[in-house]
Formats: structure tokens, C-alpha cells, sequence
């Protein structure tokens, strides 16, 4: 194990002239993702999570949920919120702090396609137990614990698959309407239906699935996307300075369904799985 | 969920505010409005007001962020307490760190960096009344700040949003559209080259949605750039009128 | 346009020796204002605002109210704040980040001249609703757009012109006395009177009203006051490393009568044209 | 209003707590009361309780803040949690980074700046317990600790607040007369020179009465610079007498 | 009085050589705290409070107390919060500022010793008012104005003290068991005991008690314990980067009870003199 | 109290997870976990698990900080949100500070820093999920990473807590003995030397049950120590299975 060095002129030169061959430095072709293992319900304080390792990328996504007041303007609606942190833990260039903007991005597109995707029933009873007085508050906080590329594609894998092993304490409404008991008793969190990311890097011409480190840092443009069980697009982000045209946009969603398909499959098998499981026990 | 389709579409098939599918609101910008920045825009869109201040390329401080080979770009988009339905408090929330970091980079893209290193070009947005499509009003609001700072571009950056209400593909969303609709589509692009440097979505799309939304908003792009090249144009005309010494080396 | 430059020493030198032979150096007297315009009701989304353009400077005013609960200590009262920004915007050397010593001086100084000149009756059932429950808390804020000198006078005609066309939702107080229901109807924010800031400036022995950028800049001492339209002094603020002398000060303030009456009338103004108003568009 | 103005004054025209109208409460000054400071002072007035340390001039970081030519001054005004009504809470509020910027810059007026180029002068006062007029008493401690560091200065500042009670000028307002009375009228200045470093008012005051209150603070100013002229003489008479090598290069 | 300086290297070879001789530079013996005096009841602002002189040292300490809501966790609890200031009052090189890692421990030292020796009976209705919804939270803040070493012990001394002269407002619980009204009348804080902190430190292989400023400076490693009038240790904390072997331990603390007796009966006294006190009209 | 005492022990004697009273939870060791990192170390201890990394010596940034004869170790304790019964605010509370100070000075007193002069030894440890004694078993994994960075020690700092329980001295406390019992002590030592670099308490101990817990922490740390010096050379092993170029250097 040695330090981490930034991606330097020299290397995105390698990348690029191989790129132009239609090769990849780790040998997989441009729409092949790296593999991927998901470890559900590893962390036992938690209402739900899941420990992704996507290539050489690790993410620890949890699930806490409290019981609190609903915003004013969706009274009946439960609440979600999803806060990222890449921690320093994960990369040497990677500093402590308040989070800046590329960790406020990666928050905010794994909120977007978890939200916009409406898999979460937040008028359900279950996530409103008192309209306008009581919902449930439910933090889905990922961490980033090693930065080994396309963090946004890992960070939404986590976040989903912690949300499909998170069970809610059942609640009883004391007889005022106004305040409820916590059981000791849980019951899933509903659920209707499954989404997630696909992220694509552009360096020079050549536009490919699933960034590893390298091409993460020499990259130009960034296109990401999430697409739920249905086929539907909930939520795209197009980062960084570089450029893509309308062809390669729509070229980029033709392959969508394809590749959205093994990732969803995946997240049901962790809501299947909801005993304790040991991370870092995996190999490839 | 059908009730909201409907309601936003009135019965002849205007939409609330009395416009077409797609079209987009009344546009004005008016370029050198602030006498202390070096390039400045005001523009209005529908009922969007926002203000753009540049300043540089000028030496940037503290030094260790300075890069050798080229000016850095920084961009602060913020909204005014006061331009949305719930007072903002003033501090910057994370939607509007996200929507800076969105348009430098988008603006990176037509700007030659490289020719002053060391350098910094910052951008500072502020929208002063808000309603839908603010971050694609920025955008183009900027570039005309940036014009008018007299800072070389490969070209200006426009931006119009799409969206989707009641199941159809509109351009350029109000906010109540925005909130109530099913969707909403930011896009923007250097028009002249067809290089798209922002696009974005939340809602619920098919594929073909987002091909079509794509698509319209292109074409609506290109109306705004037409007014975009106006407002800076109408800055060069009112020179030449004055000072009489500028030829015609701005296309 | 080009960039703005500190006022160096020979600027200062070039101000102090026209000053001494009783010139300023954009032509006006010791005791004349620059030209003011006031358009109000820019804003849509706000409940009130106004632009004002003072000389060269630029500022916008906006208020916001929404309900919420009294301070412990005035159960009876409604609640005025005022904030500033000296944007990044209005000038090369205005820095983003939180408010600075100036920046905060400038809001405190524009809040104390509203609230003590009482011409907002706080305890006015239109502020207070429901005493000790529910009032209205009125938020100013108040941005400069660009720095062309005297940001207080400035600031404080903007807070009070906006303060005039502010309209409050009428609201309906539910039966148990403890919520209450907003309407979509508006009626003007209760006001007795109105209140206007005047500034002047010492440099050397010279003592002047309104300053301009550079006069502002190259100033030792300010000294700032708000007088009412009853002629009531309800604030000062003398404010630099300079100082001025007994005298010096009951003759400026003897000033004041004269200045803040045209100032007054442009509030009264504004409070009659209540309908949306487009800013940007004029010119001296 | 009226409850008001006649509640603060009793039957026989003194006010609440026993004093006539022009009478200012008790002070009390000492200097050289912290070790480590350059120089200190903890001043009493009425129920204040202020300390102050004063450190410079020294060095200044980050040195990209000094100023060649000059050094400048640097403020810190706080109270202390438990100085008022309600706790504060520890990080400072407005009020307190107001009060610093106005006591800094009083305080600029009677340095010898420019004798220390790059330098800064640290001045830290805290209000331990808060009655009122605590601005002009930390002014007033702040000088004397700024002479009990040796740092040469023109002159005192010297403070003192005036005020309004039962329509009446009073000098000297306690915290229930500035809370419940009708205006309060900070005054700082170097007495000896006539030059006044701060005026603040809030309230109602007709133009009359903030001429009488200049007028009245005055006046109470010069009997708190007698005080203050006493706390730190005091210092030098003690060192005479224990060292014996001093003379009388002091005023 | 002039300019503090860092203990430098050629002091700590002084204090080592001296230490070895087995004496200290103040001439204290090993065991040999400095004079300590307590002025209790300083702050009329404060519900308590007390000023502590201890050698050079000296720290104020206030105590403030207002009605809120207990902890969801421990309903039935009053709240007890201990915050503490190094201000740049104290010492040249306190800088000023959010606490620092140095001030963050001392508070969390102080705060330990008296939470944990349960002298503040928490359940006891004079502090949990209406259990669940009303209880006293007591904040005690304690600045350090001069720093002459040992900052651990006269801070848990002033805190102690202060809280042995804090009076609360007596309160009468209203008819609907929700609110409560504050009397003018006041009556001591509950308080089953007392606490100090007894703090020794160590260079090369020499250990002694209550540090001076130079020898706090020069200090390899420190050890402080809180011990009750009962004779119990309720708290611990070794700081910094030297050692102690287990023998060390056990021999500083069967110190304890005969150093701690006279700090404690200082503390009984303090509650005895509630009258107001003067501060600073102290000499040794 | 006596409820509580009483209700975390059985009647067998035993504790509630079914543990004698001086008997450890069960703990894994791994290092070399990360790829990025210098070295790191993932350690599970009951139900704690702890992930940390480790960078350095390296060059520290801002310079002024860099001490010239020697490194600085920088010590980052953080527990992840969802690592806690509530959930936690990813902010750092004054708990997460202390902690983070008192695991730097315990690694000082290991670490050869002379060596590495204006250089930084950053090490950042995440509870991801909190159990109990999660300083203790933090100083054990920061070992581990600090051995896996190649980075030269004097030892391993190897922790573990006592506590008491129903009055009965107990090695390492759970979570809910820690919370429901009469005290907490941790303990952190360089086990080979002897040397005791971290020693805490909270809770109600007489001065014997403190020097009997100390006596039991240390018993317990040496059982700790074995695995841990197992974790380290099992990676050595490793390596030597595969590069077959490494000796027997380490002990």
C-alpha cells in the first residue's frame, strides 16, 4: 500500500491513447461495469444499511430514522433526506471539514434519485402516523470510505440497499391523536419499487460506463442518471467543465435499461437478506 | 396525480399563464447595469429578476489556489432572502452550493483559461425574485456579465429549461409548473456548436420525454441566444455611436 | 467600465485640497445630496421591497413576514429584524462569506433607526395576533448592488420604502385561540410615520453631507442620524477613527430638518403606488 | 408611556436607586490586575464588572494583515455568559462585533500607531457582569489598560452615556433606565482635547436634548477622567515607591 | 508586567535539574499545592457564582438556570451543561475563538467531576419541575482570566463553588400541569455533597501536585481526579503525551484524601456567605 | 440503584451477553482493508466496529504549522451519524474532540516523530458502529494502520475498559453496562513497556476499585495485545508468501 498520486498529465495521456484504441486501462470494455458486491444490514445500531464495494470503491450507506415534525408545506408527507461524507479515510486528497461542493453534489443527486423516483410512499401511514403533528424523519447518511471511482453510481446503490433492509419501530397513536408509543416491534419500510444510478465519463471523444479512479480523475464530463424499476428516468446530472452533444445524450439513456437491470436485481436480493451480515469479509 | 395534470393545462390547451406549449416567457437583459463591477447583467425572465456581477481575470488570493497555466473560474449563485415564498435564511443552503459549482463548469467550458494564468474569473449571481429556471437565467445572465467584462469567449453560454406537465413536454416551467408538474429538465449549451454543458432532471421521464425535451429545448435555446447576442450587440452599437473607434470584430 | 480602484493618498489628496477651498469633487455643496430614486414594489415573491438608486449607489430592500412566536420578554409585540449584505457584487473589494464588523454596523444601524422611531406599533393586532402565541415577524433585508458611497442613508430609505408598500395576509383566528388561518387577501402593514437617515462626512476640518465613493473611502469620521417626520432624533451613530467636536455635532444635526424632508416625501411616495414596478430602467 | 416615564423617577425627583438626576453611580479602577497581560484593568461602575487586557504592540499574523506603516488595533468586546438577564450563549452576537468595531476605532484616535509599523495592539475586555453603559466603561478600562501596558497614547478615552427618564436628561443610565426609559445616548471622547470618538443614541430625543445630553456627558466625562487619571497615577506612585527610579515624566 | 513567554528549553532543563534535587522553582514541596482563595457570590447577573485566586491563576465561574425541557432520553432529569473559556484575557497566547481541543477537555474535565459525584440530585422536583416538560437547566461557565497553571483544578473549584451559593426562583406550578410561574423569591440549589479536582504532573520521572504556569508548560503528562466528601473517585482524565506506570497511579492517588480536605471545606464555606462580595481586592 | 446494580448481572454470576466478569467480547483484527490510504485497519470488538486510516509522514499543510525537528500527529475521531442510538449530526461534538486529543497523545508517546521533522502523521478513525469502549478499541486499530503505514514505532498502543458493574469490578463494558452500571474506565498502554498512556474514568469508585480495575484493564490489554501483534504479522506473512524478500525484522 503507497500513497495516492493524482492522475498526472502523463497518465490521462495513457488513458486517452488507449481510449482511442477502444481499450480501457483495467481491460473491461467501455459499457462494462466493474463488479460489484453489496453486504446488507452490517451495521446493528442502524435501521437499515448496506456496505457497497463497487471495483475499488467502498461505501457504507445507514439508515436512522426519528420520529418528528413534518415540514410545513407537506404536512402529510414523511420526510427523507440523504447527507454524504467523503470522509479522508478514503483518499489522501480527500479533506476533513465541512463538506464542500463536490460532497453537497453527490448528497444531492443520490437524494434526487431516491426522492424524485417515488419508491418512497411518504403519504403511507406508515411514514405519516400523524398527519401534520408526526412522520417519520429518515437520514440515510452515506460514507465514503475508499475513493476508487464513480462514487455517485456506488453512493445510490448503498443508499437504496440500506433503504431495503431498514425496518421502522411500529408505533401505537395514544388516544389524544396527539402523541404516539414506540413497540419495541419493527416492520419494514415501505417500499414500492427500486431505482438506480448509471454514470458515464467522457475523455476526449470516447464516453464509457462506470469511471474507475483514473478515468474518474482524468475525465472531462460526467453524465449520470437513475432509472427506476419502470424504465422511467427520475433524476440526471451532467457534471464537470467538459461538453456532450445531443447524439451522445441519447446514446447514452438507449443503453439505460440494460444496464440498470443486474443493480436492481441486486438491491431486491439485500431486502431478502435482513439478518446481520460481517463486512469486509468479501474478496473478489 | 391526475388532478395536477389537468390543472395546470387550462381547457383550450394553454397552459396557466396563457402560453403555448412552447413557449417561453418574456425575456429582457440590459448589460453594464452596476458601475463598480467590470461586466454586469440584469435580466428578467417571466418573473425571475436576477443580477450578475464580474470581476477579473484579476490576481487571485491566496495564492497557493492559483494554477500556473490558467485563471480559475469561481461562481457564487445565491438567492435573495427575500425571492422566494418562504424567507431564505441568508447563509448559502446546499442547493445553492450545488447550482455554483454547476454553472462554473458549464462556464469553463467556453472561456479561454489559459490565457491568464495565475488568474481568477469570479462570477457572482444573485437572484433577486425567483420563478423557475433561475439556475438556466443565471447561466445566460452570466455570459453577458462575462461579454460585458470584455473577457474573450469561444461563445456564450444559454440556458432554458423543459419540463412535464399534464403528460406533455413544455418549455421553459413557471414555477407552479415547476412544483406541481411531473418533472423538470435544466439544459444548457454553447448553441453555436452544439455543445450542451448543463442538463439535468427530477420528475418522472420516459427515454423518448427526455429525447423530445431535449430536443424542444434546443430550439428554445436558441431564441434566447438570439436575444443574448442582442443585449451584448446593443452594448458594442451604443459604443461605436460614442466613441466611434471599435470596428466590427464581434461577429 | 473598468475595475475600481482603492482610493489611494493622492486621490485623498485630490478630495482634501478641494475640500479646503470649499469644492467637492463631483461639483456639489457641502450640504447637497446626491440625486435619489425610489422604485417600489420590485419584487414579486417579497411582501414588500423597493430599489433605491442614490447617486451611484445601488441598493434593494425586501420584506419578508411570516408568523411565528414572540420574544419571551415582549409576549405582546411583533418582531422587526433587519439584515444586510454588502454584496460581492457591489464592488471589486466587497468580499462574499458571513457579515463583516461593516456589514453588521450597517444593519444595526438601519434596524435601530426603524425600531426606535415606533412608527412600527408592534403591539398593533395586525402584528400581534395572537398575544404571546402567534405575531408577524417582519424581516428587512436589505442588499447593496453597488457601492457608490453613503451605504446607510441608502440602506435606511430602502428598508423604509419598502416597509411602505408591505401588505400582511389577513389572517382568521381559529376558535381555540391557538392557531390561526392566512387568507389570501392583503392589507397594508400598520405604519405611524415615517423615519429617514442623513450622513455626513469629516475629512481634515470638513464636514459634509452624503457622501460619494471616493469621499466615503478617503473619510476619517462619519456620523450618521435617523430623524422622524415628527422631527424626532431616534438614532446616531457616529462611526471611523476620526472625531469630531461638540460643536461640530449640534451643527450638523441642526441640518437635519432640512435634509430628511424631501427624503420623507419620497416614502410617502411609495407607499401610493402599490403595483409592481420594473427596476433598471431609469436613468439621472 | 407614561406608567413609564414616571415609574423611573420617585416622589422626591432622585431616581430609583437614590441618585439626583446628574449623579453618576459609584467606579472604582484598578490597574495591573492580570499577570500575563501587558496591561489590564478591572473597572466597577455601579453593578459592571469589566476586566480588560491589553497585549503589544507585537507582531502581527498572518503578517499579510499588517500594515507597513503603521500598527493597527485590534478589539474584542464580549460579554460574559452570565453577565445579563438571559445566558448568552458563548459565540458572540451582532451587538458584541458592533461594539468592538466602535471601541476599536475610539481607541485608534489617541494611538501613536505609526510608531509601531507591522505591529498589532490587542485589546480584550470582557463584561463580567452587565449594568448598563457597559460600552463606556469598557473604554474607559481599555484606556487604562492600554497605559498600564506602556503604550503611548495622546490621551484618555473617556466614556460616559447619557440618557432619557420622565422626559428628563440623566446621565449615567442603569439597565432598568436604559431598558425601560425612553433613550439612551453613549458618549466617548479624549476630554482633554474636546475630541468625541463616539456618539451613539437610541430612543426619542428632541434636537435639544441631544444638545443638553452632549452637554451632560461632557461633564460626566471629565469627573470619570479625574478617576481614571487617579487609577493610573496610582500605579506609577506605587512603583516610585518601591523602586525609587522613576520621575514624574507622567503629565 | 511585560510580554509572557513560551517556556523554552533552557527552563525546562532548569525546572528538570531542580525537580531531580527534588525541589520546585516556587519552593513548594512535592506535595504542596499554592494558596488558594474563593470570593463566592461575585456576579449579581448570576443566579451564582465565585471567583477563584489559585496561585497565579485565576478563573470566574457563573452559574445561569432556566426553565426548558429535559432531555427525551432522561425525562425526569434537570440539565446540567458545563462550558469553559481559555479567554485571551488569560495568557498571550490564548488565541480567541470557537474552543479549542485544550478548552473543549477542560470543560468536559469539569463537567465529569460534577455530573458523575451525583451531588446534584437531578430527580429532585426543586430541579425537574414537571417531569417530562418543565426542569431547570444550569448552565456554569467558567472563563479563565489569568493563566498561572493548573486550569483543571481552580476551574472544578470555582464551578463548585459557584454552584454552592446558586439560588433558584422558587416556581408554582400552574392547575393544567403545563406551565409554571417563576416567583421572585429564590432558595439555594439542591446539593448532596461536594467535589474537587486534585491534578499532578510530571517531568521526567518526577511527580508532583498543582502545576505552576512554568511547570504546566514544561509537563510531560498529567493526571487530575475529581473525589466526593465520601471519599470517591468519580472521575479520571491523563492528558498529554508522557506516561505514568501503574505504581505511579496508585501512589498519586492514595494522595487524595488529605489534599482534597482542604479544597472541600473551602467549597462549604463559599455556600455559607451569600451576600454579594467584591472580587480583585484580594492579596496574598 | 440497587435495581441497577442487580439487573446487569444474572443469577449465575454471569453478565448479560453471557460473559464471566473479566471475560472479552470477541475481536477481529484486519489491516490493509483500503486501498487509498497509507495504512489502515477495519477492527470489529463486540459489536463496535471501527474503520481507520492512516496517512504519512508527509508534507503538512500550511507550512507554519510544521514543527522543524520533528512530525506532528493529527488525530481525527469521528462516529458515524447512524453509529448511535440517535442519530448524531455529521458536525463533531465536543465528545469527538476530547477523544480525538487524548488518542494523539497516547500515539505520541509510541511514535519515533523526531524522525520525520515538518512532516504530519494523519490519522482518521470512523465508529461505524458504537458498542461500547470505542476509544479503546480506536487506539488498538490506529496501531494496526500506523504498523501497516511502515511507519516506525517504539509499540503498539493497545487499549481496553473496565467499568463496574452491580459493584463488581468488570472488563470491557458493553454499551449498556457502560450507560445502566456505576462506571466507565478506560485504558490505554504500550503493554511491553509497561507505560500507561491513556487512563479515564466516570462513575462512583473507591480508590481500591480503581487500582484493582487498573490492575484487571491491564491484564486485559495484554490479551489484546497478542491478537493485535497477530494482525500486524499476518500481513507480513502474507506479504512474505508472495514476495519472499522480507525477513524476521519485526520482533
Amino acid at each position: 500500500m503507497r500513497s495516492e498520486e493524482i492522475v498526472g498529465v502523463l497518465e490521462k495521456q495513457y488513458i486517452t491513447k488507449l481510449l482511442e484504441k477502444g481499450k480501457r486501462a483495467d481491460g473491461r470494455k467501455f459499457l462494462e461495469g466493474r463488479p460489484v458486491q453489496i453486504i446488507p444490514n452490517v451495521i446493528k445500531k442502524a435501521e437499515g444499511s448496506a456496505m457497497v464495494k463497487w471495483g475499488e470503491t467502498v461505501i457504507l450507506a445507514g439508515v436512522k430514522a426519528q420520529l418528528g415534525s413534518p415540514f410545513p408545506d407537506t404536512p402529510n408527507d414523511g420526510v427523507i433526506t440523504v447527507n454524504a461524507e467523503i470522509s479522508p479515510i478514503s483518499s489522501p486528497t480527500n479533506e476533513s471539514g465541512p463538506p464542500g461542493p463536490r460532497t453537497v453534489e453527490l448528497a444531492r443527486v443520490v437524494d434526487r434519485g431516491i426522492r424524485e423516483s417515488k419508491i418512497m410512499p411518504m403519504k403511507d401511514p406508515k411514514l405519516c402516523v400523524i398527519p401534520g403533528k408526526k412522520v417519520w424523519i429518515i437520514f440515510i447518511d452515506v460514507y465514503i470510505l475508499d475513493d476508487g471511482g464513480n462514487l455517485i453510481d456506488a453512493a445510490a446503490l448503498g443508499a437504496m440497499a440500506a433503504l431495503a433492509n431498514t425496518r421502522l419501530r411500529k408505533v401505537v397513536i395514544n388516544e389524544d391523536l396527539e402523541e404516539v408509543t414506540l413497540l419495541e416491534e419493527t416492520e419494514p419500510l415501505p417500499r414500492n419499487g427500486s431505482v438506480a444510478s448509471l454514470t458515464f465519463a467522457k475523455i476526449n471523444d470516447s464516453i464509457f460506463y462506470d469511471p474507475n479512479l483514473l478515468e474518474d480523475r482524468g475525465k472531462e464530463a460526467r453524465f449520470s442518471f437513475a432509472m427506476t424499476d419502470k424504465g422511467i428516468i427520475c433524476s440526471m446530472q451532467k457534471g464537470e467543465s467538459g461538453v456532450f452533444t445531443e447524439e451522445e445524450f441519447t446514446t447514452i439513456l438507449d443503453q439505460g435499461a440494460t444496464l440498470v437491470a443486474p443493480l436492481l436485481e441486486k438491491i431486491e436480493e439485500c431486502s431478502q437478506f435482513p439478518e446481520m451480515n460481517e463486512m469486509y469479509q468479501f474478496d473478489f | 396525480m391526475t388532478k395536477e395534470k389537468t390543472s395546470l393545462l387550462m381547457d383550450d390547451g394553454r397552459r396557466l399563464d396563457g402560453r403555448e406549449l412552447h413557449e417561453l416567457r418574456p425575456i429582457t437583459m440590459q448589460s453594464s447595469v452596476l458601475d463598480r463591477a467590470d461586466g454586469s447583467c440584469y435580466l428578467t425572465w417571466g418573473n425571475n429578476k436576477i443580477i450578475c456581477a464580474v470581476y477579473g481575470p484579476r490576481e487571485l488570493h491566496p495564492k497557493h489556489l492559483a494554477k500556473p497555466d490558467r485563471a480559475i473560474v469561481r461562481v457564487e449563485y445565491r438567492l435573495a432572502t427575500f425571492s422566494v415564498n418562504e424567507r431564505k435564511s441568508p447563509a448559502p443552503r446546499r442547493r445553492e452550493y450545488e447550482l455554483s459549482k454547476l454553472i462554473k463548469e458549464s462556464l469553463d467550458a467556453v472561456l479561454f483559461l489559459e490565457k491568464f494564468p495565475n488568474g481568477t474569473i469570479d462570477v457572482y449571481i444573485t437572484v433577486l425574485d425567483a420563478d423557475g429556471g433561475t439556475r438556466c437565467a443565471a447561466l445566460t445572465a452570466a455570459s453577458i456579465a462575462l461579454a460585458d467584462a470584455g473577457i474573450p469567449m469561444k461563445g456564450f453560454i444559454t440556458g432554458c429549461a423543459v419540463g412535464k406537465v399534464a403528460d406533455k413536454m413544455v418549455v421553459d416551467l413557471s414555477d407552479v409548473e415547476d412544483k406541481d408538474g411531473q418533472g423538470d429538465m435544466p439544459v444548457a449549451m454553447n448553441f453555436n456548436t452544439g455543445e450542451i454543458t448543463l442538463l439535468q432532471c427530477d420528475g418522472e421521464f420516459t427515454i423518448e420525454e427526455v429525447k423530445e425535451g431535449l430536443s424542444l429545448a434546443i430550439r428554445a435555446i436558441g431564441d434566447v441566444y438570439k436575444l443574448q447576442r442582442e443585449a451584448v450587440l446593443a452594448k458594442y452599437t451604443q459604443i461605436e455611436g460614442t466613441t466611434n473607434d471599435v470596428g466590427d470584430e464581434e461577429e
